[in-house]
């Protein structure tokens, strides 16, 4: 299946283009896609950055199981989980879910399966900065 | 025997350090080595909920260790 | 509500990124996008082209009413929905639709909304070349 | 009175053409208007579901028609 899959972890900017162009195929009939923004604020405290830490060795197994999970578990073609690591800020873009299919329920079932496992399973942590301080998020439960 | 573990996220801030080599008995489980952590870094039961992965994978409770495994502490996951 | 809606009929190319810098926002942490693709095949049957024709004045006004819609019924910040018209290629984009929300269920909820609402009401007619002739698709139910 | 009539998608290549005036009754009826078209232009009964939109609005079967309304017929849709 691994042709199917596209997994990245980078420190470089994330490019929908790029997930777009790997899962777009002329046997599908639409493309779903998840793009994760960072927000200016949580719950109520405005957030001056972001900073994404992964055990990247794991996080690009567990992307990759999800990618392989959604490929058998829907009807779909392709998918790309790309995600950003580092020091994020306003706007910039941690994750993008791309799915291709020859139906578009299948790519948006897939698509919201696969950012809501990753955000349960794949080890990566963010460090919210904010003017008078910092956090780790989910940390204390 | 000796096995790796590794810190992230929150804990590689409460331990200061993003890994350290360790001697534990043949045969610990993961339960065992918890047990056995939390005795040795107090800091730690101020921050009981985090899995273990062992040389990349999740593992469950009763787990048993081998030498050289590499043992992830993984606080709770905040991606996407 | 109007600021908050990106309405477009073209017969030049739609463009993603246009779409997604209209719905982005400092204040949403997510965007759920769908791509339509015109697919090589339909029942087995090779696609040459499509041609779209539309009732261009009342289809704006219908797709203004789901985007409308869309943000009175989901807790969503904003939703770009364009559509081509005339000749299509295999891998060109007929429809995209992007919304952005605070919440991504929100965001993809609205987004599937916006694609099944589309499809039953806004007054645009699609055509289906083959080798050997051309059908308007679902004229003949 | 006078009314327009457009014509789309399968329709359009039916009647041959995009638009017609088209005399009828005041106070006609979307419905008695479906009538009359279907013994006017015959090639219609090959083809009865369609939707009728008055000056861009959907409109039911009891809608009354007003002079200069321009009444659209839409076959099914098959945008997106």
């Amino acid at each position: 299946m691994q042709k199917n899959t596209s997994i990245k972890i980078t420190s470089k900017k994330l490019n929908i283009q790029e997930c777009y162009d790997f899962v777009q195929d002329v046997s599908c009939g639409g493309i779903a896609l998840f793009v994760g923004t960072v927000r200016n604020q949580t719950q109520d405290k405005a957030v001056t950055l972001l900073d994404f830490s992964t055990y990247q060795s794991m996080a690009i197994k567990e992307m990759q199981k999800i990618a392989d999970r959604a490929l058998t578990d829907f009807h779909i073609l392709k998918i790309a989980i790309h995600h950003a690591e580092g020091k994020l800020h306003i706007g910039d873009i941690p994750v993008i879910i791309a799915v291709s299919s020859p139906h578009r329920k299948a790519a948006f079932a897939a698509c919201q399966f696969a950012i809501d496992t990753l955000k349960e399973t794949v080890p990566i942590w963010k460090k919210e900065y904010f003017a008078d301080g910092e956090v780790w998020v989910n940390a204390h439960p | 025997m000796k096995i790796t573990l590794l810190f992230f996220g929150i804990l590689k801030d409460i331990i200061g350090d993003t890994s350290k080599e360790l001697q534990v008995t043949e045969s610990i489980t993961v339960d065992g080595l918890k047990t056995h952590l939390l005795q040795k870094y107090k800091e730690l039961n101020n921050f009981s909920t985090f899995s273990i992965a062992v040389n990349e994978e999740y593992v469950t409770a009763n787990y048993i260790l081998n030498t050289n495994d590499v043992v992830a502490l993984i606080p709770p996951v905040s991606g996407g």
